[in-house]
């Protein structure tokens, strides 16, 4: 078995398996902050999914989307809490 | 001024690692670079000692891996058995950070192991409030906090 | 939003990501990135600091007016692209390349200069659109 | 995909259909998505490597993904990053203004004759 | 070969835990136990996945980049929890049930958002 | 003849600036224009009597055809002297007239404008040349009648002549064009030579409905008749020009100028003689309802008109020589009633018949006038208008059956007679009323005018010699007719004259009885409803309320109707379109190569898709918007295009946070849409989707061209410097795209600014006027 | 530096934005700018126009790429006559701007978007390649957008949702048909699409993108029934902007469209059918919307659409005649209503109103002015021989050799009921007694103005109405053009040959 297919036939489907679970979180809800907490994780989720795929596609050059994809993740974060807080002040 | 220059240093190793091109242009250029971001955006920010505390930020570095592994499996085995053997809560927790840097530090490691969730720092900037899922005792817990964490990162940070 | 905690990490954050956003401009000729995402993160790194200190002091951060950076971008870009016309008689947007390499970018020439405007004016209407915003909100 | 495309026209279409300003705007950028993906699809995607020269190549080799599209894309996202931006300004002041969400309720300007 | 394993391994770390947050995520009672499971424990998974991506390709351009996105990965991740932690506080998300304390009940001051530590506690008047 | 034509145009541009000066008592001097054109045309006569035509051609647009031919026969030298004569007695009589009129500068322009267009319509040869010379004769007539603007009625009745000429211009513009087709050319005088072939084309029936519909709008047949009575809100010196003597006359120059094109046909000739008929005697028979002497004059107007139709009808030369004829008698005692009318009007201030009465006493000269034009108008021997009579029997005897049509010419030449002494004879005879003792006598240049008028009314009575070698001649040559004529007062006992005798007979007898009252008028106006006026209107009405009903329909104000309709509307064509002609093959192998990847890329973004158009709560909206970016995102990584991916990562986030922004702002998500609504929409937005995805479909089975993308990857190294051929692209191979969407983004971001910070309400407006200031 | 002579249009206008931005604050010199810039560029489109009706079709390729690779930018004397044509619109409206804008609008960037709007239009008529028109559209809306909310009055706001979402509806078409034709012939080159069209083998796939380019640029060229946002939210902005919406922004469309289906799509049969339903229901409803409507503004901008259907027909009846009757059309009409909207501000100025009922007297009080403006009116009626009148000819004759005698009824219809309109809207504005008390508005009126203001406002307007009596008066000279131009566009084949032949030469 090469890493390739070890990749292919167990990580990336763990990680498939984990955006499913996070994706039935954030249809489940309940509450905003959840969506959002789930929106996030699904994103770095997805950033880890690049880097693997990077790896068994041998594209380094996907890493930087990995990069940008955490680093926005963050800011998109930082303004729904700030939606959140605003909302509540109203 | 020394704080400066290593804080430019620092900024252009950063550089460096991530153009992952190590000649001396590059470094150049990069120092020039940071020198101007730097000189952009600094104002008034203490800095650390540098060398002195380095050996402990490498001891801490571990220490923090240790606790880091240590609650993950925790809860890992909290989350596939079937029970919950958790007891949540809010805790207050009095600081002993002072600065910024110091708190944001505490709450950001606190935050980065499983189990525990810096929620706030109160606006005079004495307690902590962390969530929790292990709380049989908030005096054990804070006592935990206060010889692990804070202690050795105080070490490093005064 | 004025925590301590985000107020100190975006601190941080501010010059790493600048230097970043450089980084991903400089060598979009080569390698994904270019002017456009360069700027956007610049502009993401002024955002954050927005959010978590207040936007005044970004603002006193960035010492010019955000709107400032539009024209100023859309001139650079405007002049890489006429320069040509100017001093070779070829057509607009027609490429110049100084002969021989340079360090860190490799070939520079008008196109590189172009994707400089191209950073500044999406960090310019980047910045005036959310400062704008929020200051509104 | 291209089902998928189908899909995503259909819900844009379906968000501007509905009353509501917010929804609009959604919609809008539903379609954007659409048809950034059908110029996508349509400059025959193939699962290729991006488009960049390998260090110390010269030209492009092998199966490459078509980098024209991806230009085009490129230049339509950013084009709809400032108009949605402007829009959701816009409605964000029409609603300041009009004080309604539901658009049958902005037709002063059609009424008055 | 043995890189290969190597990235195997770390990999296969690095996805079980992200799986295990995902679990958890979905298993977990309130939104701050949600909160606290998983975005740490997922950030390891990443960071870990990261590293394997680092040992695969062994360049040192590469192994740089990769260290910063963890470096950022491991300053950002904590900052959100906390960001998003304190605002379900304020828009009044309950806790668990079962959860059996909580300082913060009452602490904040609902017109200036102050928050009060346990010390000036007694100097100010709160709300319920 | 250009400048002919020209000079009453450069003189009302003229009165635009140097009009102050010709307001007071200069205003004389501007009979000058017209006098000098008058004598400018006489001097055209003895070549004419010599049987020449004259001709002149400038080119204008000869790329679409259309020249300035002016082309002066017989036939243009009637109607040239009319317009330059009357319009000069026209121009004397107005600066007595409106004598200090605070627009009288105006006045003039107008009818300087008017002079030269008609002189326009009787010169050019080009038919379509004739038709903008027309056109511009209906703007002045509008402007004329307008002319007390005050007036409601005076603006109603100038927008209804303008919409009934207006809509007869366009009939003659068509009318010509497809003459123009048929015979390949726009030239009468070119297409006498095809009336054979012009009137076997299958278009021949058009064409002549065509110029009929522009001749009898702009002559007021029945049933557009109605136009002219209201036109008589013009001042009267415009009534006297434009409402009798010229304007009117240029479908029955048309009509004659097109005989020998269009004539000869039984078509032609009858449907002419009935609408014709049917015109004199209803319009006849309606002046004996009236009371205002504008208002019986513009019925006999309209009587005369249908006689002049009729007699065009019959088709015959001689009744074509009677119709000439009989425009000139027309013109001149016409033209001399409206002057009398006129003065009666500016000295006593009524035109009303049941008060007026004995005038004689306080206006002798505008009595003799008068009853002079209304002899002459009634064909009482020895004017002018006998003759015309004469002549008028003579052709409706020859016609196809000619007692009905000499019975009706009998019976309306009667009734002309009673019009023509109710407004010459009977304002002067009888009692002077008291109220009118003291009235002032009119000045000389309101009184000459109608004078010389009727002298000449006389004069060509006496002397038809003139009329016959001067007019008739050359007339009936320019229209292809055998100029063997000869005219005379007096053929002996006949026919013809028991019938005039009849018809002078039974003309008194009515006057004698019949006398205008305001009680008859009521009684014909309850039958106002039936008019074809009131049809018109109510006509125009219904067309007004169609229009609201449509216009709202289509324009009803909600924007989703709006994108439903364009959205159904792209959907019904490009469906029928694919659908017809649909030859999709399935390729199945396609389908196995879908990997798990895709799958679940797909479901994501199926699932964001779901949450985006169903949720309940515009957040998850929102986030689920999001989804669908990253899920997009990762399809861009997946197909090897990392760059894009990028951006829209960023892009999409940005996005989502500027919502965030404003959300809080905004109100909660409403239902506002029923469910039937929604599944309509629902099933619209499912066919655009399916119309899209198969199109895509079918795209992608054709066969695929790669140079482009291959050209730049061969050279974007070598001759663009750069690795990354995206970006090479978006920098330099198609550069300027780049350039202009950074431009798209900082106008964005200009408006975005400029829409949060700028708020211009009242408030700000109040201020803004108090800005005035600094303005200044 | 004269080979690049077919950019200067687009770069001027680039560059006059880009130094008004920097003179952000300053309204004065922004004016003198923008009016001194705008003499520019008529002096360049002069020049531009000259040359090319000198020495045929000039092409530049930007950036020195070859022809289908690079964005190619080719001014043959059709987009070279818009070039000009849009540069006395774009001086006119700059002047007209100067006066009648508020100062409050200029502060918040009013100049610099009015010239990237005439950037985006320049470019649009000059581009030879279909990605890039798609790009400049962008750059057209939004300014447009901009200017159409500027200052965010409540009337504006409204009109500017609906305008708004329906013109990116169309944008989304336009460039899901752009991804539908790339995907079909791999090239974004005009040109190269005309040869390449012509050689894919599954017509229904072409027919299917041109009713998606159809619809696009429908929606664009606000033809029926696509028309909705433009009566919803004409009348709202400042006259100036008005001005150069209605002068331009639908002529843009039409000018896609006729170039697109003479040039990429000139075999589609089944389009010509509906472009001439379209046309006639275009030019009914126009008309009939205009009758009812009591807002002067909203009068004229359903004559907008109405005599956008003169156009449409005669792209639909697709023969050399009826293509010039278009094209001669097209350039009256983009003098005239730009003269309209500005006549609309100017009433404004004279009487605080553009209400139909309230307005009145203005012949009474302004003559002069009054006369001015009849010169338009007869310039829009077609009164002969006013410049609207010329076109007609072709139009109708070639309806009648084609036999469609929808479009000659539908012309004359159209013709007719714009007649009735216009006078009857002058027998109410100008003849009626005014009942409307001037200084009950707090607008800056005519005689408030500076005098050198009142001469901006004026000027313009004497400026276009010269221009429309020269179209009307020196008919033949457009008529030559129209036919040089229509000849151009129905024979493509030099044009092909200018943007493609020269690669040849380049890479021999
Ligand atoms: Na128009
Ligand atoms: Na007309």
């Amino acid at each position: 078995m090469t890493i390739n297919e070890y990749i292919e036939f167990i990580i990336l489907p763990i990680l498939g398996v984990s955006i499913v679970l996070v994706g039935f979180r954030f249809l489940m809800g309940p509450t905003i902050a959840d969506r959002i907490i789930a929106l996030d994780l699904l994103i770095t989720i997805g950033s880890g999914i690049i880097c693997i795929y990077s790896l068994f596609a041998n594209e380094p050059v996907l890493l930087d989307v990995a990069m940008i994809l955490a680093l926005i993740a963050f800011l998109s974060t930082v303004a729904f809490s700030y939606y959140l807080k605003k909302r509540k002040k109203k | 001024m020394k704080n400066r220059f290593l804080g430019n240093i620092l900024l252009t190793l950063v550089w460096v690692a991530l153009t992952g091109d190590l000649s001396l242009g590059n470094f150049v250029f990069g120092f020039v670079l940071c020198f101007f971001i730097l000189w952009i955006i600094t104002r008034g920010r203490s800095g650390a000692k540098y060398f002195r505390v380095l050996p402990k930020v490498i001891s801490f570095f571990f220490f923090f891996l240790y606790e880091l592994v240590k609650a993950n499996i925790q809860v890992a085995i909290e989350v596939i058995t079937p029970r919950f053997q958790m007891v949540p809560g809010i805790v207050e927790y009095p600081l002993s950070a002072e600065s910024d840097m110091e708190i944001t530090l505490l709450a950001n490691l606190i935050s980065l192991t499983p189990g525990t969730l810096s929620l706030d720092v109160s606006t005079d900037k004495k307690s902590l409030f962390i969530h929790t899922m292990y709380v049989q005792d908030k005096e054990v817990f804070i006592a935990d906090i206060k010889n692990g964490f804070e202690k050795r990162l105080l070490e490093i940070l005064r | 939003m004025k925590t301590i905690i985000l107020r100190t990490a975006s601190n941080y954050l501010l010059p790493i990501l600048l230097v970043f956003s450089v980084f991903i401009l400089l060598r979009g000729h080569y390698l994904p990135g270019g002017g456009f995402v360069g700027g956007l993160i610049a502009a993401v790194a002024f955002v954050l600091h927005a959010f978590a200190n207040d936007l005044k002091e970004t603002k006193l951060l960035l010492k010019i007016h955000p709107g400032f950076l539009i024209p100023f971008g859309l001139a650079i870009s405007f002049f890489s692209g006429v320069f040509p016309i100017l001093f070779e008689g070829s057509a607009f947007m027609t490429g110049i390349w100084y002969p021989g390499k340079i360090p860190v970018l490799g070939s520079m020439g008008t196109a590189l200069f172009f994707d400089i405007g191209v950073y500044f004016v999406v960090i310019g209407v980047t910045l005036t659109i959310l400062f704008t915003i929020s200051e509104s909100a | 995909m291209a089902i998928l495309i189908g899909i995503l026209y259909a819900a844009g279409i379906y968000m501007i259909l509905r009353r509501s300003l917010v929804k609009l705007i959604i919609g809008i950028i539903l379609l954007g998505n659409g048809a950034n993906l059908l110029i996508f699809l349509l400059g025959r995607i193939t699962q290729g490597k991006p488009p960049v020269i390998d260090e110390g190549a010269n030209i492009l080799i092998a199966a490459y993904a078509d980098p024209v599209p991806q230009a085009l894309i490129l230049t339509a996202i950013v084009i709809s990053f400032g108009i949605q931006s402007f829009a959701i300004v816009l409605i964000k002041r029409a609603y300041k203004e009009v004080k309604t969400d539901d658009l049958n309720e902005m037709n002063a300007t059609d009424e008055e004759s | 070969m043995i890189i290969d394993t190597i990235v195997g391994i770390v990999a296969t770390l690095g996805a079980l835990f992200v799986l295990f947050a995902a679990i958890g995520f979905v298993r977990m009672p309130d939104t701050y136990l949600r909160i606290s499971v998983t975005t740490k424990a997922a950030t390891l998974g990443i960071g870990l996945l990261m590293v394997a991506t680092a040992i695969y390709f062994d360049e040192i351009s590469i192994t740089t980049k990769v260290l910063a996105i963890i470096l950022f990965l491991f300053l950002t991740a904590p900052v959100s929890a906390h960001l998003i932690g304190r605002a379900s506080y304020f828009i009044g998300i309950e806790l668990w049930d079962k959860s059996v304390m909580d300082d913060l009940k009452g602490r904040y001051n609902k017109i200036t958002h102050r928050l009060n530590s346990e010390s000036d506690k007694n100097n100010q008047e709160f709300e319920d | 003849m250009l400048i002919a034509v020209l000079l009453g145009f450069i003189f009302s541009l003229l009165l635009v600036f140097i009009g102050r000066f010709l307001k007071g008592k200069l205003a004389v001097l501007s009979a000058l224009v017209p006098l000098s054109l008058f004598f400018y045309f006489l001097k055209f006569i003895p070549q004419l009597s010599a049987g020449k035509i004259i001709r002149q051609n400038y080119e204008w647009v000869p790329s679409l055809g259309i020249n300035l031919n002016f082309t002066l026969d017989g036939l243009s030298l009637i109607f040239c002297l009319m317009i330059t004569g009357i319009g000069a007695l026209v121009f004397l009589y107005t600066s007595s007239y409106l004598k200090g009129h605070r627009y009288l500068d105006r006045f003039y322009g107008y009818l300087g404008f008017f002079m030269a267009s008609m002189l326009g319509v009787v010169l050019s040869d080009n038919i379509i040349t004739l038709f903008i010379f027309w056109e511009l004769t209906s703007i002045s007539s509008f402007f004329l009648i307008g002319f007390n603007n005050q007036d409601p009625a005076s603006r109603k009745s100038a927008v209804i002549s303008i919409a009934i000429t207006g809509a007869g211009g366009l009939l003659l513009l068509i009318g010509g064009l497809i003459l123009g087709d048929v015979s390949g050319t726009y030239s009468i005088y070119e297409m006498l030579t095809q009336h054979q072939s012009i009137i076997g084309s299958e278009y021949y029936i058009l064409i002549v409905l065509f110029i009929f519909g522009a001749a009898f709008t702009k002559s007021a047949q029945f049933p557009f008749h109605f136009w002219l009575p209201g036109a008589m809100k013009a001042p009267t010196p415009v009534s006297t020009y434009l409402h009798s003597a010229t304007m009117v006359k240029a479908g029955i120059y048309l009509l004659l100028r097109l005989t020998p094109v269009l004539g000869t046909t039984n078509f032609w000739n009858i449907t002419l003689i009935c609408v014709g008929g049917f015109t004199m005697l209803y319009a006849a028979i309606h002046a004996l309802f009236r009371v205002d002497m504008k208002s019986v004059l513009a019925y006999s107007t309209i009587t005369a008109l249908g006689m002049l139709v009729f007699l065009i009808g019959i088709g015959t030369r001689e009744s074509i020589l009677a119709a000439a004829v009989f425009i000139l008698i027309h013109a001149l005692y016409k033209a001399t009633l409206f002057l009398v009318t006129g003065v009666v009007d500016h000295q006593t201030g009524t035109r009303n018949l049941e008060k007026l009465s004995g005038l004689r006493k306080v206006m002798m000269p505008i009595a003799i006038a008068g009853i002079i034009a209304a002899i002459s108008g009634s064909g009482i021997p020895p004017t002018f208008g006998f003759l015309g009579k004469d002549l008028i029997y003579e052709s409706s005897l020859q016609s196809l059956s000619p007692i009905l049509i000499t019975a009706v010419a009998v019976l309306t030449n009667m009734l002309l007679l009673y019009a023509s002494f109710v407004v010459g004879v009977k304002p002067f005879t009888g009692k002077l009323p008291e109220n009118f003792q003291n009235v002032k006598k009119p000045g000389f240049l309101l009184w000459a005018p109608p004078l010389l008028l009727a002298i000449l009314c006389l004069l060509f009575g006496l002397f038809p010699g003139i009329i016959e070698n001067v007019f008739a001649k050359p007339m009936l040559s320019a229209l292809g007719f055998s100029a063997d004529i000869h005219l005379k007062l007096w053929h002996g006992f006949n026919l013809i004259l028991l019938l005039s005798a009849i018809t002078i007979g039974g003309g008194l007898i009515i006057y004698a009885f019949v006398s205008p009252s305001g009680k008859s008028l009521n009684f014909i106006e309850k039958y106002e409803t039936l008019s074809p006026r009131s049809i018109f209107l109510n006509f125009g009405n219904s067309i007004h309320g169609f229009s609201m009903f449509w216009t709202s329909v289509f324009q009803n104000g909600y924007l989703r109707n709006y994108i439903f309709t364009i959205v159904f509307f792209l959907v019904c064509i490009a469906g029928y379109s694919l659908l017809t002609n649909l030859n999709y093959r399935m390729d199945y192998a396609s389908l196995a190569r879908v990997d798990i990847y895709q799958i679940t890329l797909s479901m994501v973004m199926l699932i964001g898709i779901l949450f985006t158009v169903f949720s309940k709560s515009r957040l998850t909206a929102v986030a689920s918007m999001g989804l669908i970016g990253y899920a997009i995102c990762l399809f861009f990584v997946y197909y090897g295009a990392p760059d894009l991916a990028m951006t829209q990562f960023a892009i999409d986030t940005l996005t989502v946070i500027l919502f965030v922004l404003v959300l809080y702002r905004l109100p909660k998500y409403l239902v506002l849409s029923n469910t039937k609504v929604r599944i309509m929409d629902g099933v619209l937005s499912l066919s655009l989707g399916i119309l899209i995805s198969l199109l895509a479909l079918e795209v992608l089975n054709e066969p695929v061209n790669k140079e482009i993308a291959e050209y730049y990857a061969a050279n974007s190294y070598l001759l663009a410097h750069g690795k990354n051929v995206v970006n090479v692209i978006l920098v330099d191979f198609r550069g300027a795209d780049t350039m202009i969407e950074i431009s798209v983004l900082s106008v964005a971001a200009i408006g975005v600014f400029g829409l949060l910070k700028l708020r211009i309400k009242t408030l700000e407006r109040r201020k803004f006027s108090k800005f005035k200031k600094f303005e200044k | 530096m004269m080979a690049q002579l077919t950019t200067y249009p687009i770069l001027l206008q680039l560059l006059l934005g880009i130094i008004l931005m920097f003179a952000w604050n300053n309204v004065k010199l922004q004016r003198i700018i923008s009016i001194l810039g705008s003499i520019v560029g008529v002096v360049v489109a002069v020049v531009l126009f000259i040359s090319i009706w000198n020495d045929g079709t000039q092409i530049v390729e930007a950036g020195s790429w070859p022809a289908p690779f690079s964005i190619v930018f080719v001014a043959d004397i059709f987009a070279a006559t818009l070039v000009l044509l849009t540069s006395f619109a774009g001086l006119a409206v700059a002047s007209f701007s100067s006066a009648t804008v508020m100062p409050l609008r200029l502060k918040f960037g009013y100049f610099p978007i009015f010239h990237f709007l005439l950037l985006g239009l320049n470019g649009a008529f000059l581009t030879g390649d279909l990605f890039n028109l798609y790009v400049w559209f962008e750059i057209i809306i939004i300014s447009s957008f901009v200017l159409i909310t500027i200052g965010g009055e409540k009337a504006q706001l409204e009109g500017a949702v609906k305008y708004f979402t329906l013109n990116i509806l169309a944008s989304m078409i336009f460039l899901t048909a752009i991804a539908v034709l790339y995907g079909l012939s791999g090239s974004l080159n005009m040109a190269d699409l005309a040869l390449k069209v012509a050689q894919i083998e599954n017509r229904t796939l072409v027919e299917v993108t041109a009713i998606l380019f159809f619809v696009g640029f429908g929606i664009k060229s606000a033809v029926f029934p696509l028309y909705f946002w433009l009566p919803a939210s004409y009348h709202t902005p400042p006259p100036a902007v008005s001005a150069i919406f209605g002068g331009l922004l639908t002529k843009v469309g039409v000018y896609a469209l006729i170039r697109v289906f003479t040039l990429i799509f000139p075999d589609e049969v089944f389009l010509r059918d509906i472009f001439i339903v379209v046309a006639v229901l275009t030019l009914f409803s126009g008309a009939i919307g205009a009758l009812v409507q009591n807002n002067i503004r909203k009068v004229f901008s359903y004559l907008i659409i109405c005599h956008i259907g003169f156009m449409i027909a005669g792209l639909g009846m697709f023969t050399e005649v009826a293509i010039a009757g278009a094209i001669f059309y097209l350039i009256h009409d983009i003098m005239v209503k730009t003269n309209l909207f500005m006549i609309s501000g100017l009433i404004y100025r004279l009487k605080g109103s553009n209400s139909i009922r309230a307005l009145g007297g203005l012949y009474e009080d302004f003559p002069k002015i009054s006369l001015l403006i009849i010169a338009s009116f007869c310039s829009l009626v077609g009164l002969p021989p006013f410049s609207g009148f010329w076109p007609k000819l072709s139009l109708l004759t070639e309806a009648f050799k084609i036999e469609n005698y929808w479009i000659v009824g539908a012309i004359l219809l159209a013709s007719f009921l714009t007649l009735f309109i216009i006078w009857k809207l002058w027998s109410e504005v100008f003849w009626k007694k005014s009942e409307l008390k001037t200084s009950s508005s707090s607008y800056l009126f005519n005689h408030d103005m500076k005098y050198h203001r009142r001469i901006q406002m004026l000027a313009p307007i004497i400026f276009i109405t010269i221009i429309s009596l020269y179209i009307g008066f020196a008919a033949e000279n457009i008529q030559v053009l129209s036919e040089r131009i229509a000849d151009e566009l129905m024979n493509p084949q030099p044009y092909i040959d200018a943007v493609l032949n020269k690669t040849e030469i380049l890479e021999l």
